[in-house]
């Protein structure tokens, strides 16, 4: 950095830099170490290889692991039908560690060294946001399934694409009429103290707002917290409804806390099952949500009405009724949100053909195969709904379940409808140079 | 001894910069990348290296100075639209200014109660940025676009986002710090700081004002530290509150003392040792972590001094 | 003609202890001087106030007319007052030469060619006859050795009053020959004030004698004097016998 | 809610943190203060404490106290074991070189936590607390279990003190800790009370592990936090002073809870964490240390 001088200025020498490598590479030692093996270009035979950036440790390990039976299983079903185009689809997957460092290192490896058609995967925003400028640089698409913001806010790139499940803010949105139509109009929100909460804490009032209902307290909690109940104090007494969004291993605590300080006389409460992804409702200490609502992007347990699709979908998947492994009933899913992956894996495949994508020479072409896709309806590519995608913020925007707990099930008594949750454009990622 | 072999020390240091050199041409495309990230990287170890390999000042939170860098130059290119050379300047002097002041507070203390203290100081600097998330974009943290990443001069400009011109820019700095480290330990100043480490008190009596001596270490120590972050920003393009978490202040430690504490080349050592032993391991096992942690409890078993300071006992002593 | 160091009045405590009890000490320019007394009489403790590594309870403390009291010890060695280890503590893991380069550097004002450092050093270790361990790490030599490098990195600082803590602790008898021809020396340039039990060195070497005992001065004067003093004869036998 | 309530339950909350910190914080404390051994993975051990907690009370059927009570004796035990391997197979090799043992333990720490994350998996599990009584207060309610782990914490910490105080093991051990050398000398198998040390600071955090566990739940990544409290109220306290131990866990937890109710939470924390520091620069020997001479 200090040196500025033209020296450095090497960006032209990409020919000799080739060059030399083929002379040398071959030649050393280094040939010999496993991550340096050379890869011939792909045949049209080759299988297409998407690169699969997964929280496999760190804190997101819970979700990655169902991200990963999840993908599994689409891949699965897309090879039985014949994969994409004619060519078998491959899963290379890498642990991010749930850290955003290593999750753009993770991004580098996939465009440079296991040469991936694409990149996709993963949930944490800030894993999803340090990886972002690794793709643009790389000009490699890369499928998030977030739920973030942070795509439609178009703070990233062009090559990002969520398209398989629906921003939070669009989530938020279309939450606040049914709230403040059945549950209550005055609502003290108690969320974490970082970027996953301030999405709740700026979205929700004005979505209120227009429904004729308020947001008289925010309650916001540090990160590290693993006790909660000296916060709740702050909860003005008049309150009707406590919109809860925490996540990470110390909700159960929240959630039991919660219980202990308010007894059987509580406000309502209404959830993001973000709280409990992947943890049994009928948990010790859990009593208490009995009667309350939460937020499902796909129902965890199965409902009478679930479509052939949705039934298909979680046959494939290996849940059962109960939103659990089949023959493991404590190993519960993190239903509402991993139905992302599959459904982006078929936009993948839909925008891979609609591109007439053949290898990585056409990744500028998948990306605006992509960006032209306009809705998708439901069926076995899209078992947890229909959905509409803009193409200028590289969103999609689906029907949101509001689900009410009775015995110890999650039963959906709300489904949203696509247009509660659309907002303006905050920009336009189609300027962008590709 | 000290005078014995400034010839082959210098050689050697120029060796291993000119190989790195020739490594941007070598590599594979994946490595190419890798080698940039590890090489900023290293320069956080030797800035950390300097205070606790020469000084003997065991701080865990270094993960500050690292992250005044990358935010003092990140959120000045972010919010303001500076330059990337007035912001790496900017990033270098947030952490300059952060290391004096907290070098005036912490080095009252000493020993265990110095490592909690900066570990504390830390900490609250890892809050603070989550407290301003409103600026700092808190745990998501901020992507700098590439269109910011344009070094112009005149008329040439120079796009860090170019994979070559990114590994060159991590070498120059590398380079710099590197060269800047022995000409430090070789110096009247290095010496002291060595006495510092080996016997306070005493070196008091030779009249010394070691407060002042380690002062001058711990802000040398985090300016390279920012330096570091600061082109780490620039040249990947993001900043995030995971980067002044404790793990980062444990890093570098851990990076020092693989490659050998008190060697100039032990934390380039010590930083792609690291590396590579997490890419390999991970490209045979999600347990990589397992991994890692038999390869920390081998190396500190059979090489307790590090790989180069082990190497230094047993073979080469002239390695300074 | 002016002492070079005063001290009024000068006491440390220790808790209930009182180490030092209201000192009153004057040393002239040029002299050698020797502090005795048995264990416990609060020599070292006197000699570490003079240094600066003990802060007093009470007291002064002048030097060449300033007073040092409250100064950080690293200043007074910048005035010249250096203090050699009763316990010896060189830099094990350095070189005799780094050893010796740290105070030499530190005296150099004129120049910054790395010749100078080295003249400086290797004329410190001639003197004390170590030029040949320049070399050895100083926690391989041997311990009379390690004696000589201490009053080599004392000398360095080109003082101009040197305090010795039991330098012939340890010391062979031949080596101790050696290291009374070496006092003498130093003391042609500084002043020279030497804590010692060896009393045929204290004999030979001391211009004057300063007996402690409890913290306090017993006696004061030429070797002669305080041979002939029976209070000093009492305190002696008194500590050491009962 | 008014004030008082509100301090009275941030004050509740503030001693159930301080009782599971001050014995996490004592297990460090010992191993540090005889061993001089700096413990980074004195976090995982407490989280081994609480997903073998899990493991055993799930195992065991009827009544949850049965399972609790087994947890609560054979946890710890396992911990210790686990703990005394690791003493024997890595520290006492690096004759508890001050760098070496925190490079080993760092490694110590990502192989229990990888261990825990492949066997036990990424989940927070829950454990059934021993009994769930609910205390009625006019203002709110508060979890008579809760109020128990205070009392189960003091007791521990009584006989703590007692042991370190009135027996020979106490007197061998604070030996020790004075002097290597010398304990040795006197004919003090000090190998063998370092590896006790070792296995008891850490059997101190499992214990605190078992305790909290079904207040909150036992996941892999759940040391990372009292590890570093549990720093904070060592050096805080004083090395090895007991009972500046306690009192340190007692101030932060309470303080934690407290400060929290007069700030945001994150700048509360911001808050807490400069104050202690600033408790550290300005007496570094802690608050019942007394500055060595």
């Amino acid at each position: 950095m200090a040196d500025k001088n033209g020296f450095f200025d090497l960006s032209k020498k990409e020919l000799s830099r080739r060059t030399a490598l083929k002379g040398i590479a071959a030649g050393t030692g280094l040939a010999l170490a496993p991550g340096f093996v050379r890869y011939s270009q792909a045949q049209s035979s080759a299988p297409i290889k998407i690169g699969f950036q997964l929280h496999r440790t760190g804190i997101g390990a819970a979700y990655g692991r169902w991200y990963e039976k999840t993908s599994a299983a689409a891949v699965k079903a897309i090879n039985d039908a014949g994969g994409i185009g004619g060519r078998k689809v491959e899963l290379v997957i890498e642990d991010d560690g749930t850290d955003p460092a290593r999750g753009a290192e993770v991004v580098a490896k996939f465009a440079k060294q296991h040469k991936t058609d694409i990149v996709f995967g993963t949930l944490f925003s800030h894993v999803v946001i340090g990886s972002a400028p690794a793709a643009g640089e790389n000009k490699i698409p890369y499928f998030v399934v977030s739920e973030g913001h942070h795509v439609a806010s178009t703070k990233l790139n062009r090559y990002v694409f969520q398209p398989g499940i629906t921003d939070v803010k669009s989530q938020i949105q279309s939450m606040a009429p049914w709230i403040a139509a059945n549950a209550g109009k005055k609502v003290t929100q108690i969320f974490p103290d970082f970027a996953f909460g301030y999405d709740h804490r700026d979205y929700l009032p004005p979505a209120l707002k227009a429904q004729g209902a308020d947001v008289i307290a925010q309650i916001a909690i540090p990160p590290t917290e693993s006790s909660f109940t000296k916060y709740f104090p702050q909860i003005p007494a008049e309150t009707e409804v406590i919109y809860h969004v925490m996540v990470g291993p110390a909700v159960l605590t929240f959630v039991k806390e919660l219980g202990e300080f308010y007894g059987s006389q509580r406000p309502q409460l209404f959830g993001f099952i973000d709280s409990l992804e992947a943890v049994d409702i009928n948990s010790p200490g859990l009593e208490f949500l009995d009667g309350s609502h939460f937020w499902e992007g796909s129902p965890r347990y199965a409902q009478p009405d679930d479509s052939a699709a949705q039934k298909a979908y979680r046959a494939a998947v290996g849940i059962d009724d109960n939103g659990a492994a089949v023959g493991d009933p404590k190993d519960v899913s993190t239903a509402a949100h991993m139905f992302g992956c599959w459904e982006t894996l078929y936009v993948v495949k839909k925008a891979m053909e609609d591109a007439g994508y053949k290898g990585p020479e056409d990744r500028a072409k998948l990306v605006e195969a992509t960006e032209a896709l306009k809705e998708f309806a439901e069926g076995p590519e899209h078992p947890q709904g229909p959905k509409s995608f803009n193409g200028k913020i590289h969103q999609c925007f689906g029907i949101q379940n509001i689900s009410k707990v009775e015995g110890g099930k999650l039963k959906v008594v709300h489904k949203t409808k696509i247009e509660d949750g659309l907002y303006e454009p905050e920009g336009d990622y189609t300027t962008q140079a590709l | 001894m000290r005078d014995a072999s400034p010839a082959k020390t210098y050689a050697l240091h120029v060796g291993v910069i000119a190989l790195l050199f020739v490594l941007n041409f070598v590599l594979p495309d994946y490595h190419q990348g890798l080698f940039a990230r590890i090489m900023a990287l290293a320069v956080f170890a030797m800035g950390y290296n300097l205070l606790f390999g020469y000084v003997g000042l065991l701080s865990l939170g270094h993960a500050m100075f690292f992250s005044a860098g990358l935010y003092g130059a990140g959120l000045t290119v972010y919010h303001l639209g500076w330059g990337v050379p007035e912001a790496f300047v900017a990033g270098v002097a947030c952490g300059a200014l952060l290391a004096l002041a907290i070098g005036l507070l912490a080095l009252r203390t000493s020993g265990v109660a110095f490592m909690i203290v900066t570990m504390m100081f830390a900490q609250v600097f890892y809050l603070l940025i989550l407290y301003f998330a409103a600026w700092t974009g808190g745990d998501q943290g901020l992507v700098i676009q590439q269109a910011s990443r344009v070094i112009s001069i005149g008329g040439a400009s120079l796009d860090l986002t170019n994979s070559t011109v990114r590994y060159m820019n991590a070498l120059a700095l590398f380079s710099v710090v590197l060269l800047i480290t022995l000409a430090i330990v070789r110096s009247r100043f290095g010496r002291v700081l060595v006495a510092i480490r080996e016997n306070e008190e005493r070196t008091k009596m030779l009249g010394y004002d070691t407060v002042a001596n380690k002062l001058a270490a711990v802000v040398a120590s985090g300016a390279i530290c920012a330096a570091s972050g600061a082109a780490y920003a620039l040249l990947f393009g993001y900043v995030g509150s995971s980067f002044a978490s404790v793990q980062y202040s444990i890093l570098p430690l851990l990076w020092v003392l693989l490659g050998g504490a008190a060697t100039t080349l032990g934390p380039l050592v010590g930083t792609l040792f690291m590396y590579y032993v997490t890419d390999i391991a991970s490209g045979f096992t999600s347990a990589y972590l397992l991994i890692v942690g038999v390869a920390l409890i081998l190396l500190v078993l059979f090489f307790p001094k590090g790989i180069l300071g082990t190497i230094r006992e047993r073979w080469l002593g002239w390695l300074p | 003609m002016m002492p070079l160091l005063t001290t009024k009045g000068l006491s440390r405590h220790f808790g209930g202890l009182r180490a030092v009890d209201g000192v009153d000490f004057a040393l002239m320019p040029g002299e050698i001087r020797a502090i005795i007394g048995p264990n416990g009489a609060g020599k070292t403790t006197f000699v570490s106030l003079l240094s600066g590594r003990i802060r007093p309870s009470s007291g002064m403390i002048v030097f060449d007319g300033a007073d040092i009291t409250g100064m950080p010890a690293y200043q007074r060695v910048r005035l010249g007052v250096a203090y050699t280890f009763q316990i010896t503590s060189v830099f094990a893991n350095l070189t005799a030469f780094d050893n010796v380069a740290l105070p030499v550097q530190r005296t150099l004002t004129d120049g910054r060619s790395k010749g100078a450092v080295r003249t400086g050093v290797m004329e410190a270790l001639a003197r004390t006859g170590l030029a040949d361990r320049a070399g050895t790490p100083a926690g391989q030599l041997s311990y009379g050795h390690q004696r000589l490098l201490e009053v080599a990195m004392g000398l360095a600082l080109k003082p101009r009053l040197l305090i010795l803590d039991e330098p012939t602790q340890g010391l062979a008898d031949s080596e101790i020959d050696n290291f009374i021809e070496l006092v003498h020396e130093i003391a042609k340039r500084a002043t020279v004030l030497l804590i010692e039990h060896n009393m045929p060195v204290v004999m030979q070497l001391a211009d004057r004698i300063t007996v402690f005992n409890s913290g306090r001065i017993l006696a004061e004067g030429t070797p002669e004097q305080i041979r002939a003093n029976t209070d000093v004869q009492d305190a002696y036998l008194g500590a050491t016998h009962g | 809610m008014h004030f008082g309530p509100h301090l009275l339950l941030a004050a509740l909350e503030g001693l159930v943190t301080s009782a599971v910190l001050a014995l996490t914080a004592l297990g460090l404390s010992l191993v540090f203060g005889v061993m001089r051994v700096v413990n980074v993975a004195h976090g995982e051990f407490f989280m081994l404490g609480a997903v073998l907690a899990w493991a055993i009370s799930t195992a065991i059927a009827g009544h949850p106290a049965i399972g609790f009570a087994a947890a609560l004796v054979i946890a710890p035990l396992l911990v210790g074991l686990v703990a005394l391997v690791a003493e024997r197979l890595v520290l006492r090799r690096l004759n508890y070189n001050p760098e070496g043992t925190i490079v080993a333990t760092i490694g110590m720490l990502y192989i229990i936590q990888q261990l825990a994350l492949t066997f036990y998996g990424p989940e927070a599990r829950p454990v059934e607390p021993p009994f769930s009584y609910r205390i009625l207060l006019p203002w709110f309610g508060y979890s008579g279990y809760k109020l128990s782990v205070v009392a189960a914490s003091a007791i521990l910490l009584v006989i703590t003190w007692l042991v370190l105080t009135r027996t020979k093991i106490g007197l061998i051990m604070r030996a020790t800790q004075y002097d290597r050398e010398t304990a040795q000398a006197f004919g003090i198998p000090v190998d063998r009370v370092y590896a006790g040390v070792f296995a008891v600071g850490t059997m101190l955090a499992a214990i605190a592990a078992v305790l909290i566990v079904p207040i909150s739940q036992a996941h892999y990544l759940m040391g990372q936090d009292p590890l570093l409290l549990s720093f904070i109220v060592v050096i805080i306290g004083g090395l090895g002073s007991l009972r500046g131990t306690v009192v340190a866990a007692i101030l932060i937890g309470l303080s934690d809870g407290i400060i929290s109710m007069f700030f945001s939470p994150t700048l509360a924390k911001i808050v807490a964490t400069l104050v202690v520091a600033m408790v550290l620069v300005f007496r570094p020997q802690g608050l019942f240390g007394t500055t060595p001479r």
